[in-house]
């Protein structure tokens, strides 16, 4: 670890080696940089210390102008001890290791040691401490403490008081990073409990990370609950595809199955956070809807088909419509499999009607500001969507930056959100006054106008997604801010919110010169001017007129994950692999390319998109068919010098893409 | 040396208790005094007082009044902690409901040294007669410009108000209080080297001042009749200066509040409260639960002050002074301290948490005859994993006691869990007990 | 408690402020109202808050009286619980009989008798610590010191302090009690909640 | 035939019969061979052979389903997938208890960890040793066929 120049450093000695860390660092984390550890549970890097478990308990004293050690009475606290000048600290004295195995003794008195059944066995810090520095017997012969066990505190969430150590870590998590405080200690000394209000429904967006930071098995995963023990698991590292946030999680699988969902460390994205979308929205991989082999439609009926009736059948399909063609698409899918999808219309079926995009009104995201980068904003108006709910990883950094850092933060939405308990001014816009609300905004004559003025009027950024395209006006209303961003010197932020939204975008999923949109190809389904339509994991019955069009198309391709409504329609239906089922590349809302290796295999017949299109354009016209991602990647960076990046290693934490061609060109230059 | 009534001079006076009746005994000398002085100059004569603060822990008072930034950058505060729990101690209650304006007037010359505009009290929540007694006091010396805007005509600013605790012993704390102040569970928080000084960032993030009731009340006097003449009082001991009020219960025939000069003898307490009643002397707590009982031949030769006590192994405390005749049974007495420390601990740290209810649960069953051989060593093992490793005081308090008492009394211990029942054994020790343990009494 | 719950089943949601039945009266809001001049925040105003709910709510915490000094003060449900569930002096968990009479069993109080006073009290109200008599008059509660040890054993019932109590005296306290209208609990809680108050809020 | 002859084959042939002979002479007990599978040997108290699955005196099951044993076994030959019980249908006192319990005894090497590793004492390697079977599907064995019947 660096010690940032910036700051003053100071000497400690620990353990007798003296080293120099930044004034004022924590004593814990200070002995980490000699790969020393000390033992703590209620300490959080991310989150303020408290002291509270005692677990960390170390002997300090200070160097005396002559040269000897004075040590303080009584052992300190290493997780809430800033380091200063002279300090001298002891992790490994006998006293030390004495008061490590009174603390776990007291842990354990009330503790039920019933690890066999509990889900944290196996990766807890309670049994890892007691192992190595607890006792091995205990001398506790009295009644333990009996409380609920197994309660389910939400759909999410199951609550054990009798292995709560009351560190506190899920309290503090909703209080100091989440910010809606929904869980608190309740009563006092030894039936201390943390609990939401009357142990009602836990409802944060975020709960699932009080799972993960719980020392013990108190907090446990209902989704989890039972279904494997750690060891019986494997991990990849995985990027969570159900936002365009693209948090970087742990892909927990047993045997060929997805098991669960953790957060992984990436600074610049979501710390190490998740979102209980992310982490609890995942069951898709084992549903009894997964498409598992190619059908084919004869008379009203499905058969099972191989692949190559189903391409067969294809090619017939596409060439009976001739240029009449076009393409709709999910964001579920990784650049290749989009980049190709685009080439097959594009290119080989002469077509210009493609689109991902399903708002009311279609425009295109504009992203300035980096996810880390909201922390560092004077001021952010957050206008139109509710960011906990479309940008979680977006919303928490937007929280730390009011919280910690001051920053000033207005809302200006429909409905309630999350973001209103930080903001300085929150205010709501009627029904259908989006466009009266930003032409208000951008006038600068109301009140509302000048406090967002002040906002925006030094270092300042907008945050807004592409749902606002949903309300009407809301496409007008974003160019008018996007406008006035550009006026007042500030970073225009319209975030994408589907999983790679933001690489269809790159990558040129959108209609050609003189192609249809989304809305225009169903349009023309209906009237006859398109003749086949592919859908790529998406289905537009749930949008208007949907299900009409899908009515009306001679051809059409289903492709996708799982069975939806808008497969009863297909001719052909191609089972497609999900997202940890392949190698790919995705890019976040902040064009942060990252890569994702293949966790487990597709179930069935199911292939990954780019090898489904690389197949198809074989068989449609003579080329050189890609044998893996990392090809694909290579043309996609020969065609768009933006991705030069995904060509060669992509470094673990994934790399920004420059906005723009020219940019990325002066970049490679320099 | 007698009685040396001080702060309690006028205690038995109902007029003192109204304005009228306190500037006639001389009252507000000292504030008038201070607001002509120089800030500096009113913390420099607390310290050449040599006064220290009478909540427990005898940290002199004016290391934090001189503490307090001088730069006003944010607003300081004063808080008053009246938030008495101590088992045994009730000396800020006769003196909130019998001297308020001492209260008032030691707060506001606080406020004045230290810049601070506003001031809490922080009464427990039962003391609601002393709540009235301060409400009243404090309406009055709005009514009459001694609080509010413009003090006497001196151009400084002083606002009272009075927040009551709610029923937690933690509370008096002084960090703790801090967080119940603000409106939170009463957990106490951070201290330095952990965090700032309360001086630096205490009450909201800001300069706070926190005392005493009675540390308050004697500033007017040491004001109005100098620190080094209020230094001469216990200069017979090494560094206790002024008087201190004890309060004496138990078996003593006249239990109350009693203010001698440091330097006294605890037998001279004894005796002015009236002597022993019941029975002879067995043992004594001199200074309020938390602090190890001493027994008969140790009370013989204690003396009243903060080192002079650590001779015999205990503490000044916060002056609550319990004295037990030969019938209490001392097991028992350590079991109802021990169950007091299990339900008054706030519940923050591990050891406290859990050790106090550990410790009470091994007394309860050796209480109910049903200790094991080891539970004495179990329970010595037990404080020593408590003491000093907890968050706050708390469980340092909860630690010695019962460490103490075995220390002492080893053999009531060793009898009482051999034998199922007390050493004591006499109809008076069966008075004291619970109904459940009268088996182990008879 | 085992309660089995299939995954996803939705739980029972804590109250919308909307749903909220507010309960607090003219004056009550006006007196909150005149306690937040006090503090510079909301947040300190949950205590006597938390007061105020217990004199309004008839000398308990019901989770309504705790929901709506949440939702005045604007905090979170969970952390006003928290705070009231902390001190013992608010009635959390069940509403108390008419008249409480808490009775202090520590240190002094316990070497001059307290626990005979107990016993008297359980074997005249024929009810155990912590239970409330069947007609709902008295609730008998066991507390720690009140700090009155001059006055051991002592009782305290509302806002007064009795003591040295004798078994004698006991009778004569609940006779007199009998009589009294207002509980202890509210007569305690309003007593509190005028301390805070100045001249110049009321 | 040769002195060698005789040494190196006749003799030991001879030796051997002489051997049976006398065998056969002697009486039942002290018989080497015995009549298998009429007669079968008497086992050593800590043979471990086919793994059972007990139950308690009430009848319910004693594994958990906590998966340490697949976790202790050195050839990976246990596959536990546990689930929770209820009070409708209660498998095992607590929360959880094996929905499955497969293990193949074609990778077990019988060294005895999972009965070590087993908190409650489930798991146990009793003295069934009659192990072979004709499909290599058939040593999968369920958990219907560890789970001991429940004892009258």
């Amino acid at each position: 670890m660096a010690v940032d120049e910036g700051h003053r450093t100071v000497s400690v000695t620990i353990n007798g080696i003296e080293i120099e860390v930044p004034q004022g660092e924590l004593i814990v984390e200070s002995v980490k940089r000699l790969g020393l550890e000390i033992p703590v549970f209620c300490y959080h890097p991310r989150m303020k210390p408290v002291g509270m478990c005692r677990m960390c308990l170390v002997e300090i004293g200070f160097k005396q102008p002559d040269g000897s050690v004075r040590m303080m009475p009584k052992p300190q606290a290493g997780c809430t001890l800033p380091a200063s000048e002279g300090m001298v600290v002891l992790t490994d004295s006998e006293s030390v290791h004495r008061d490590r195995k009174g603390v776990l003794e007291f842990l354990l008195v009330n503790h039920p040691l019933d690890c066999p059944v509990c889900d944290r066995g196996g990766e807890c810090p309670l049994q890892n401490n007691t192992l190595a520095y607890g006792p091995s017997t205990s001398r506790f012969i009295d009644l333990k403490r009996h409380l609920p066990k197994a309660y389910p505190l939400s759909q999410y969430v199951m609550l054990d008081l009798e292995r709560c150590i009351q560190c506190g870590r899920c309290v503090r998590f909703t209080e100091e990073i989440s910010g809606e405080h929904e869980l608190a200690f309740r009563f006092r000394g030894a039936s201390m409990q943390p609990s939401t209000f009357q142990l009602l429904d836990f409802e944060s967006k975020f709960s699932g990370n009080v799972i993960e930071i719980c020392p013990v098995g108190a907090l446990t995963s209902a989704q989890y609950r039972f279904r494997a023990r750690p060891w019986d698991l494997q991990t990849t590292p995985a990027v969570c595809t159900a936002c365009s946030n693209g948090c970087n999680v742990w892909f927990d699988h047993r045997a060929g199955r997805f098991v669960r969902i953790n957060g992984r460390i990436n600074e610049g994205v979501n710390e190490e956070w998740t979102c209980d979308k992310g982490k609890f929205g995942h069951d898709y991989y084992n549903s009894t809807d997964r498409l598992r082999t190619p059908l084919v439609r004869k008379g009203d009926q499905f058969v099972e088909a191989t692949w190559a009736e189903a391409y067969e059948e294809i090619v017939k399909g596409l060439e009976s419509a001739g240029k009449d063609v076009a393409g709709l698409c999910g964001t579920r899918i990784a650049n290749e499999g989009l980049f190709l999808f685009n080439r097959l219309f594009k290119q080989v079926l002469g077509s210009r009607s493609v689109d991902h995009r399903w708002t009311r009104t279609l425009g295109t995201s504009r992203v300035q500001t980096p996810i880390a980068g909201i922390e560092g904003k004077k001021g952010v108006l957050v206008f139109g969507s509710n960011p906990a709910e479309d940008l979680p990883i977006v919303f928490l950094r937007l929280r730390k930056a009011a919280t910690r850092n001051g920053t000033q933060v207005t809302v200006v939405t429909p409905d309630v959100t999350e973001a209103d308990a930080f903001a300085t001014v929150a205010s709501r816009i009627g029904q259908g006054d989006v466009l009266k609300v930003a032409q208000e905004i951008v006038d600068g004559q109301s009140e509302l106008a000048r406090k967002v003025a002040d906002c925006l009027k030094e270092d300042g950024a907008i945050v807004t997604s592409d749902r606002v395209r949903n309300l009407p006006g809301g496409g007008e209303a974003l160019r008018l801010l996007e406008d006035l961003a550009a006026r007042c010197g500030a970073e225009f932020n319209c975030y994408p919110t589907g999983p790679n939204a933001m690489g269809a975008e790159l990558l040129g999923v959108l209609p050609g010169d003189g192609g249809l949109d989304t809305w225009g190809i169903l349009q023309g389904c209906c009237s006859g001017t398109i003749k086949a339509l592919w859908l790529l994991d998406c289905d537009p019955t749930t949008v208007e007129g949907g299900d009409q069009a899908l009515e009306s198309a001679e051809f059409l391709v289903y492709q996708g994950v799982t069975r939806s409504e808008a497969t009863a329609f297909a001719n052909v239906v191609l089972p497609m692999a999900a997202p940890a089922e392949q190698d790919g590349t995705w890019t976040n809302c902040e064009r942060r390319l990252q890569r994702m290796t293949q966790a487990i295999a597709a179930p069935g017949d199911s292939k990954p998109a780019w090898r489904i299109f690389s197949e198809v354009i074989l068989r449609l016209q003579p080329s050189t068919p890609f044998f893996n991602p990392r090809e694909i990647m290579k043309a996609i960076a020969d065609a768009d010098p933006r991705f030069l990046p995904g060509a060669s290693d992509l470094p673990e934490e994934g790399a920004i893409l420059s906005a723009t061609t020219q940019a990325a060109m002066a970049g490679d230059g320099a | 040396m007698a009685e040396m009534k001080l702060l309690l001079e006028h205690s038995n006076d109902p007029e003192y208790a109204t304005l009228k009746g306190y500037l006639a005994k001389g009252g507000y000398t000292g504030l008038g005094k201070a607001l002509k002085m120089e800030r500096q100059a009113v913390i420099d004569s607390v310290k050449a007082s040599g006064l220290r603060g009478r909540g427990g822990a005898g940290f002199p008072a004016w290391i934090k009044w001189n503490g307090i930034e001088k730069e006003i950058t944010k607003p300081h505060y004063m808080i008053c902690n009246a938030d008495e729990g101590e088992p045994g101690t009730f000396k800020d209650k006769e003196l909130m409901e019998n001297t308020p304006f001492l209260v008032i007037e030691g707060m506001t010359i606080g406020g004045y040294a230290t810049q601070s505009k506003v001031g809490y009290i922080y009464i427990r929540g039962e003391f609601v007669d002393a709540c009235r007694a301060m409400r009243k006091a404090i309406d009055e010396a709005y009514a009459n410009g001694y609080l509010g805007k413009n003090i006497l005509g001196s151009g400084v600013d002083f606002d009272l108000y009075i927040h009551t605790g709610a029923g937690s012993y933690e509370c008096g704390e002084e960090s703790a209080l801090m967080s119940s102040l603000m409106g939170e569970r009463g957990m106490p928080r951070l201290k330095f080297p952990h965090a700032p000084l309360p001086t630096v960032a205490g009450l909201w993030d800001c300069p706070t001042i926190i005392n005493n009731v009675e540390t308050y009340s004697c500033v007017p006097f040491i004001l109005d009749r100098g620190g080094e003449w209020y230094a001469t009082l216990g200069a017979s001991t090494k560094n206790s200066r002024g008087t201190k009020i004890f309060s004496v219960s138990g078996h003593v025939n006249k239990p109350g509040n009693y203010e001698v000069e440091f330097g006294t003898t605890l037998m001279e307490l004894l005796d002015l409260a009236g002597g022993m009643k019941g029975g002879m002397l067995k043992a004594c707590v001199p200074g309020g639960s938390s602090v190890p009982i001493i027994n008969a031949a140790d009370c013989e030769r204690a003396i009243i002050g903060y080192e002079e006590m650590a001779e015999v192994k205990s503490m000044v405390g916060s002056g609550g002074c319990m004295f037990l005749n030969e019938h209490t049974c001392i097991v028992s007495f350590i079991w109802r301290t021990a169950q007091f420390y299990a339900n008054e601990s706030c519940g923050k740290c591990t050891p406290c948490r859990e050790g106090t209810k550990w410790m009470f649960q091994i007394l309860d069953r050796i209480v109910r005859g049903k200790g094991q051989p080891g539970d004495a060593e179990l329970l010595v093992d037990i404080t020593k994993q408590i003491d000093g490793r907890s968050f706050c005081g708390l469980g340092d308090a909860a630690a010695w006691p019962v460490a103490g008492a075995i220390r002492v009394f080893p053999e009531e211990f060793e009898y009482f869990i051999k034998n199922g029942r007390s050493m004591v054994d006499s109809a008076e020790s069966r008075a004291m007990a619970p109904k459940w343990a009268q088996p182990a009494y008879s | 408690m085992s309660e089995t719950v299939a995954i996803g089943t939705p739980r029972p949601r804590a109250p919308r402020p909307e749903e909220l039945d507010l309960k607090f009266s003219e004056s009550a809001v006006a007196e909150l109202d005149a306690l937040k001049t006090h503090y510079p925040d909301l947040k300190s105003c949950i205590l006597p808050g938390l007061w105020i709910a217990q004199r309004e709510y008839g000398g308990w915490l019901p989770p309504e009286a705790i929901a709506e000094v949440a939702f005045r003060l604007n905090r979170s449900f969970a952390e006003v619980e928290g705070v009231a569930t902390f001190y013992t002096m608010y009635n959390t968990a069940h509403k108390p009989g008419r008249h409480m009479i808490e009775v202090c069993t520590c240190l002094s109080c316990h070497v001059c008798g307290a626990y005979r006073i107990v016993d008297y009290l359980e074997e005249k109200l024929g009810v155990k610590l912590g239970e409330t008599t069947p007609d709902g008059m008295f609730t008998i509660h066991e507390v720690e010191c009140l700090d009155a040890c001059d006055r051991a054993p002592v009782l305290q019932i509302g806002d007064q302090y009795v003591g040295p109590v004798t078994s004698e005296m006991v009778d004569k306290i609940l006779d007199d009690l009998r009589k009294v209208e207002t509980p202890s609990a509210v007569q305690l809680s309003d007593a509190v909640v005028k301390v805070h108050l100045r001249d110049g809020d009321k | 035939m040769s002195f060698e002859v005789f040494r190196d084959v006749a003799k030991p042939i001879i030796a051997g019969f002489g051997i049976t002979s006398r065998r056969l002479l002697q009486q039942k007990e002290k018989r080497a061979t015995i009549q298998y599978p009429e007669d079968r040997r008497e086992q050593f108290t800590r043979t471990r052979w086919r793994h059972v699955l007990t139950r308690y005196d009430s009848g319910l099951e004693r594994c958990i389903g906590c998966s340490l044993c697949a976790g202790a076994c050195p050839a990976r030959c246990i596959y536990v997938e546990a689930a929770e019980n209820s009070d409708s249908d209660r498998r095992s006192p607590g929360e959880r208890y094996a929905a499955r319990y497969e293990i193949n005894l074609l990778r077990c090497i019988f060294c005895g960890y999972c009965q070590e590793a087993c908190p409650t004492g489930a798991i146990v390697l009793r003295k069934d040793f009659e192990l072979a079977n004709y499909d290599r599907e058939d040593f999968l064995y369920t958990k219907e066929m560890l789970l001991e019947p429940i004892r009258e």
